[in-house]
């Protein structure tokens, strides 16, 4: 599939043969107080010259890649060819899942470093906007397999390339996060190994996205960009520790300020109480931020989101609420799956090809998304209700009627 | 018989309907006053006034016998001035005050009853329906005629939180429904019946470009058919071709939408939104349009603040709310699922549970 | 083209030839308060069965119908067919355009109804939501023609119906409204003028209904369904009289909840004046609405809105900005000439066939239809700006260009 | 070598990660208080305390040797334990306070600032740009190395009225940029190239199939031509066939968002707005980026209430003002003109003139 004996020219290289691996703009980029990837990439077995031209010329000198099917391999390499033949041919790259609540050892990372050096160019990609770690510069079939293989051995996968489910990114939930509603760590691993084969394997229209988060802050974004989002909300109303509370306002903490600030006016401070209107609250998650002693309440569950992506068909698109509350309960999460599932089913019955599932709803109607995930619909499922009289009504005798 | 004119003659001059007082002070109206339901009071600059007087009109069709009455009462009260209102409420302009409880009076037992402004329920608004079109699914003056007569109190006081404004059309075509406080839309829901042989008059291209949603097919060269699955009951080739007719008339019945508003004030214009997808028709009485319309007014009045119209309201209380107050059952027919759907679907946990 | 000889069956008639004309259903909509239009009816000629058997059904007796071409006369003619024939062949309805303001006189009205009786059924449509008059119950083409030649010769004209700019309602305006930012009576006039010959002969590719308003409060609704809206509009802050608002203040009336209902928290009484913040106030009427001493600005036009309509291919739609602020000056209304034959032309260039303003906007994209019409784009133009990097570019080189 | 494993490994399990104070109060955590730029305190019910370390991150790439050099700090002071956050902080984890000064200056002196906490600039989050894909029309590393070098005070100080998060994206497919206070997303404006002699390898009904504007047709039986008038410059097409690349990069530039926010507080979550359609490339300083992003920034700062996220502050003020305030010139560009066009114009006359 892949070019095993492709040849490397590294800018130390060219200068061997005389050409002069001058990289005035990377040297540029180099300088500064933030960060710097050029820094990075000369630290590295990459081939600089890639990029230095890149930059001189304003145009990638990188071609065609994406999913590469390596024989036994899962859907986590991408292959990626060069239009620059005379300084490197190809340089593919391997994903590695990322952990739950993306917590390392550097025992296990020293690892990954360890496979990124051998089979490698020594660069990383620490993390992807889907949370998984890339090890870059890979020439060929048999180091991918060699990289996985190890990387299985330690416990880590790879995967999230194609049309499959990709990698499922988590914020660090309980484990760190006072607000979490629900235990985004312990979903993430429970939901990779239940999906790993989908996860690995693509089959469906177009990739899956999806995003949780522990709570409605959305940390992990997953209501915008998930084709899936699953975020932990609460049903019931905040928690008010009234004496915590007074403890707070006595310290100083400005309560007539996020009184003022609610969205909904559903805050009433009463000097050693705090009243909030069970009729107004949205559980916005914001005197939460603000107060130490106002919690997410007790009645908790995630609510499924579908259908946000970037570009598809249309543009932009924020995910839809499609399951508002369901129970996300270990072990198995039956809930949760069986809603999971449904969507990802119907996704893979009515998808086209190439089509994101949220391209899927706006050809098809929401209504009728709703309808084939079986979801009975409430006040939860729209901004506003319809404006315009057109619907699919499918009445038992609506066949061509007969008129007297 | 004179002749016709070509190049047309357009619409009489501004002045040549208008009284005096309203010619004098012209652009020059300072303030008004409602002194009482249907009685308006306009002050100009200069210090003259000019009082209207409102009453409601039978909706769609008026007889020339009442329509003269009508004019006789103007000649009467004021000197032969009158205006038809954008909500086709009948004006007198520039009445004497010392008459004016006379005219109410008169008008009223002609059956033209005085009110509908500021705070009350406005003259309310229907299409033909069943009188003249043949599109209908619902018939709008019945259902008006229904609502007024079972709402005549807030025609006549002005004790509602702000204006109620109801619109009636009796197919989606008109929807004029859905600029009003309260809106009533017929909605077909069987697919329409194409009559075989007749189709052949129409232009069959033109039929199946017509539909929106491409639910019509050749059938032949010379027929079509109509595709269940994908029909929205919209109507459009109904009115497009002779030989399509509406649907299954067990079938038809009508949309509730609230919350239009066409003014910029508080939070500005928008449409109003369908809230209950379904009722059926129930001639003469209309009891299911009027229970709907009692129940959303009901919750309006016990919950608004001062001032607050319809949309202020919920913009203010949300849908979550909106629904459980005014006891309406939500169901998938709430959810837009055609061309805009993506303005309607919710895109935030904001729940208000 | 209509036929001239029908046979009309009325109620009464209908008795005479022994069959029971019985109307149990209009005799009940004949009761109560409300004035009834059944009543009205049996007032009437109009042949009342066609209701009755309407109602008792729940299904209409009548049959196709729509905008009538009659030789010679303009588009004001609406042909109906009946499905009944034996109660009635037809019957058609002739449009009357409303008068500036909808100011009347009973001379004038007097011989409208006069020409009902003669000509039709002695039922009258007053106003249609498009504020026309319809003479209904006439029975042929030379009844048409001699309504026409009547109302011709009384200054009065018939048209509005068809592929043709409608009938131009507008609000009393100035005549007797305090608010009124343009004389939209006086423009009426002009408009139908001007505009004759499209209001009464078809040429668009789909109807254009033009609608005003005397200031944003839009008492004609002329945003939500003007194809094309026309609303006295003002740019400068509402003008505050602080004596009268005073004198006002101290009548009782409440100026701290009208500071506090402005949407835009932009005013501020400071006792014996107020203050209106300029870079906040909208111009959106509530307090001019709400207080005497305010009024309008001075900096006195009309913005235009194009594409509101309630069915078209889309569903409901609203009215767009497309010019948000043009002078409305007599005697020739120049710059707003212009700018509604550009909307007009533009429609007529690029329109399909049935397809309305606001459908052609949605299907080649705001953005091309304000470059069409010759528009310079201000924030006014938007509630947002777009959110996808898609665009038309058109750029000099833009051709497929070459590569280093 | 060991034999790659069917059915799949999945990840590690939570526990393997966690420090033992996390572990510990896992679920347990109560308040917490940014004690510092960069620096979070966490305290769990039990009283336990656990204090996290995150510093910025070198735009989409690293290299196996500084990651070695942040392991080995990790060792020494935060007991081998460490997170990536979502915006791709690094964070040691559980650091011992009596050695965080120590830790900051080694980080530092490392090349990896501390801070990037509450009211500052975040981590920048760019994706690989001309580093490593076929599709970009800018280059994000680039660019966020140059804003991060020119904000840099705004990361390790609490001064801006809320925090401020920028992402970039090469190119319309990402478009992370969107969900940011400010987003640069790369732009095409030439339409694709399309290799005559390597056409034949893609699947051309696929091709063609791809395009959201019907901008491809077919040339003969193996080829495509691009209808420049249609083309939205979007490149669905050159990620779907190897023959089509992007065309002239001349031509290529990005554009700048503002107002994206995924939480659900305030206003609630939506995706960012494009307010300047195009700047040119300009490496390796990108002046035009650091200037907008400036432009806008100080606008802001200048403007918000505490606490004021630039999506609030627009909500607040109104468009007519920001651009006003940003300096931002409107043009035509602004104007949505694709599938939801019809969300983004304006339907009120509620003008901020
Ligand atoms: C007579 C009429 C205009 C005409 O040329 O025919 C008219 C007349 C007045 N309107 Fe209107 N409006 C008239 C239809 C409308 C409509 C259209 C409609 O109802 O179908 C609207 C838009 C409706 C909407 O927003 O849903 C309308 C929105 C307003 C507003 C804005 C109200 C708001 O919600 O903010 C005002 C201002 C106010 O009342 O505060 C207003 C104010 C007024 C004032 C007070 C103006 C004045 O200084 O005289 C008039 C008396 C109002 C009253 O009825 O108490 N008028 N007004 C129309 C009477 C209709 C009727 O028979 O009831
Ligand atoms: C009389 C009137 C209703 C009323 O009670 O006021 C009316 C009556 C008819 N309308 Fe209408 N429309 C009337 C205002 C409206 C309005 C409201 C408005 O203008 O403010 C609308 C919605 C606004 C809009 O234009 O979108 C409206 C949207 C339609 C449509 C939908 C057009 C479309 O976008 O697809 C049709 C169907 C068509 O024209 O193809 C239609 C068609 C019809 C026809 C001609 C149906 C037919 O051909 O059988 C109706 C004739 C009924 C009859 O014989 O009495 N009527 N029609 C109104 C006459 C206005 C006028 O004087 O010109
Ligand atoms: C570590 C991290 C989660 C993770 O698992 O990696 C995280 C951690 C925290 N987030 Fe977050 N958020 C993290 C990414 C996000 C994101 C995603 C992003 O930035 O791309 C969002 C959504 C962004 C958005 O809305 O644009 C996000 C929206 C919030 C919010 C809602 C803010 C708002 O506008 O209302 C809060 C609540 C607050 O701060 O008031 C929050 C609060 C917090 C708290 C205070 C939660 C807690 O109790 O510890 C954490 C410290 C915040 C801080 O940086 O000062 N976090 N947080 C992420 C750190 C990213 C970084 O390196 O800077
Ligand atoms: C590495 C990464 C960028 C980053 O710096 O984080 C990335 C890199 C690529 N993306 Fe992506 N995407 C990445 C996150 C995203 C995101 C953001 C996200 O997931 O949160 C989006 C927008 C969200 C969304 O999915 O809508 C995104 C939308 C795309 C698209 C647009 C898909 C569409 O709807 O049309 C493509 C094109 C495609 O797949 O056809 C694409 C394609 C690509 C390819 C594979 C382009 C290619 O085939 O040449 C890029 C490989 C670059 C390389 O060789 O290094 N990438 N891509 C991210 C990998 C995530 C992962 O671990 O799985
Ligand atoms: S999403 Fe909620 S639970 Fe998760 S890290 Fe953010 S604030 Fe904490
Ligand atoms: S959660 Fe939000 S809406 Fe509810 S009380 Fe708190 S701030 Fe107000
Ligand atoms: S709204 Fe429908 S039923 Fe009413 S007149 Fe118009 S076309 Fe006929
Ligand atoms: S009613 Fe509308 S959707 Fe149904 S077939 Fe006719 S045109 Fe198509
Ligand atoms: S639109 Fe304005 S000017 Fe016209 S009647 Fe209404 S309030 Fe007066
Ligand atoms: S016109 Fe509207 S926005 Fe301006 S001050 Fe008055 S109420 Fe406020
Ligand atoms: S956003 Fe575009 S340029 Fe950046 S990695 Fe993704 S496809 Fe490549
Ligand atoms: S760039 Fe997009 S719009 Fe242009 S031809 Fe390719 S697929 Fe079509």
């Amino acid at each position: 599939m892949l070019d095993e004996n492709a040849e490397v020219v590294q800018a130390g290289e060219a200068e061997k043969t005389g050409a002069p691996a001058e990289t005035p703009y990377m040297d540029e980029m180099c300088k500064g107080p933030w960060p710097s990837h050029a820094k990075e990439l000369k630290r590295t077995r990459y081939p600089v010259m890639m990029y230095e031209e890149g930059t001189r010329q304003c145009y990638t000198q990188w071609g065609h890649g994406g999913m590469s099917s390596v024989p036994g391999l899962g859907s986590g390499a991408i292959a990626r060819k060069s239009r620059r033949p005379d300084i490197i041919s190809h340089s593919n790259l391997i994903r590695v899942l990322g952990n739950p609540g993306n917590f390392y050892t550097t025992k296990a990372f020293r690892k990954i470093c360890a496979l990124t050096d051998t089979y490698g160019d020594a660069s990383l990609h620490v993390l992807t906007t889907n949370s998984n770690i890339e090890i870059c510069g890979i020439m060929n079939d048999q180091q991918m397999k060699a990289v996985t293989a190890e990387l299985n051995a330690m416990g880590y996968d790879v995967g999230s390339a194609g049309d499959a489910i990709r990698n499922i990114p988590d914020c660090m939930g309980p484990a760190l996060c006072e607000y979490a509603a629900v235990d985004a760590p312990r979903l993430k691993y429970f939901m990779t190994k239940h999906y790993i084969d989908d996860i690995q394997y693509p089959r469906f229209p177009f990739k899956i996205k999806t995003k949780m988060a522990g709570c409605p802050n959305d940390c992990g974004k997953a209501l915008l960009h998930g084709d899936i989002g699953i975020i932990g909300v609460f049903k019931d109303l905040p928690k008010v520790d009234d004496e915590k509370l007074s403890a707070w306002v006595e310290k100083g903490g400005n309560i007539e300020r996020v009184c003022d600030t609610c969205p909904t006016d559903a805050m009433q401070w009463e000097g050693t109480r705090l009243a909030i209107d069970g009729e107004r609250c949205i559980r916005c998650m914001y005197c939460i931020n603000r107060v130490p002693a106002i919690k997410p309440g007790d009645d908790r569950g995630v609510a499924i989101t579908v259908g946000g992506n970037m570009k598809g068909k249309y543009g932009p698109k924020k995910g839809k609420v499609v399951f508002p509350f369901i129970k996300a309960e270990a072990p198995d999460y039956k809930e949760l799956v069986a809603a999971y599932g449904k969507i990802c089913e119907v996704y893979d019955d009515h998808g086209k090809k190439k089509e994101r599932v949220g391209d899927l709803m706006q050809r098809v109607g929401f209504d009728k998304f709703l309808e084939w995930c079986g979801v009975e619909v409430t006040t939860m499922h729209f901004s506003s209700p319809r404006r315009n009289t057109f619907y699919h009504w499918h009445v038992e005798s609506e066949k061509g009627g007969t008129h007297e | 018989m004179s002749k016709i004119q070509v190049g047309g003659v357009g619409v009489p001059p501004v002045e040549e309907n208008l009284p005096p007082v309203v010619l004098r002070n012209y652009g020059q109206w300072d303030t008004h006053e409602v002194v009482r339901p249907g009685v308006i009071k306009r002050i100009a600059a200069s210090g003259d006034v000019c009082y209207t007087v409102r009453t409601a009109m039978p909706p769609s069709r008026i007889s020339v016998a009442s329509m003269l009455e009508l004019c006789d009462l103007a000649d009467a009260y004021s000197g032969g001035f009158f205006r038809i209102t954008l909500r086709n409420s009948f004006e007198f302009v520039d009445v004497n005050p010392a008459k004016m409880d006379e005219l109410i009076e008169k008008a009223e037992a002609l059956g033209f009853p005085v009110g509908g402004t500021r705070n009350s329920l406005h003259n309310i608004m229907a299409c033909p329906g069943w009188i003249h079109c043949n599109l209908p699914a619902t018939d709008s003056p019945g259902i008006a005629k229904a609502l007024g007569d079972a709402l005549f109190d807030e025609f006549k006081n002005h004790r509602l939180p702000s204006w109620l404004k109801i619109n009636i059309g009796g197919c989606a075509n008109i929807e004029e429904a859905l600029m009003a406080d309260i809106g009533i839309i017929g909605v077909h829901r069987d697919i329409p019946i194409v009559l075989e042989d007749k189709i052949r008059i129409c232009e069959q291209p033109t039929v199946i470009h017509s539909c929106p949603t491409g639910a019509i097919k050749p059938k032949g060269k010379e027929s079509v058919t109509i595709n269940a699955e994908k029909c929205i009951h919209c109507g459009a080739c109904t009115m497009h071709c002779e030989a399509i007719l509406t649907g299954d008339p067990k079938l038809d019945g009508f949309a509730v939408s609230v919350g239009g508003k066409a003014s910029n004030t508080g939070s500005g214009p928008d449409l109003g939104r369908i809230v209950i997808p379904y009722l059926p028709n129930n001639p003469p009485h209309w009891e299911e349009a009027v229970h709907a319309v009692r129940q959303i007014m009901d919750a309006w009045v016990k919950d608004a603040k001062p001032d607050e119209r319809i949309k202020e309201w919920i913009h203010r209380i949300g849908w979550d709310r909106f629904f459980r107050r005014a006891g309406i059952k939500v169901s998938i027919k709430d959810v837009d699922g055609f061309w805009f759907n993506n303005e309607f679907a919710r895109s935030d946990l904001r729940f208000g549970w």
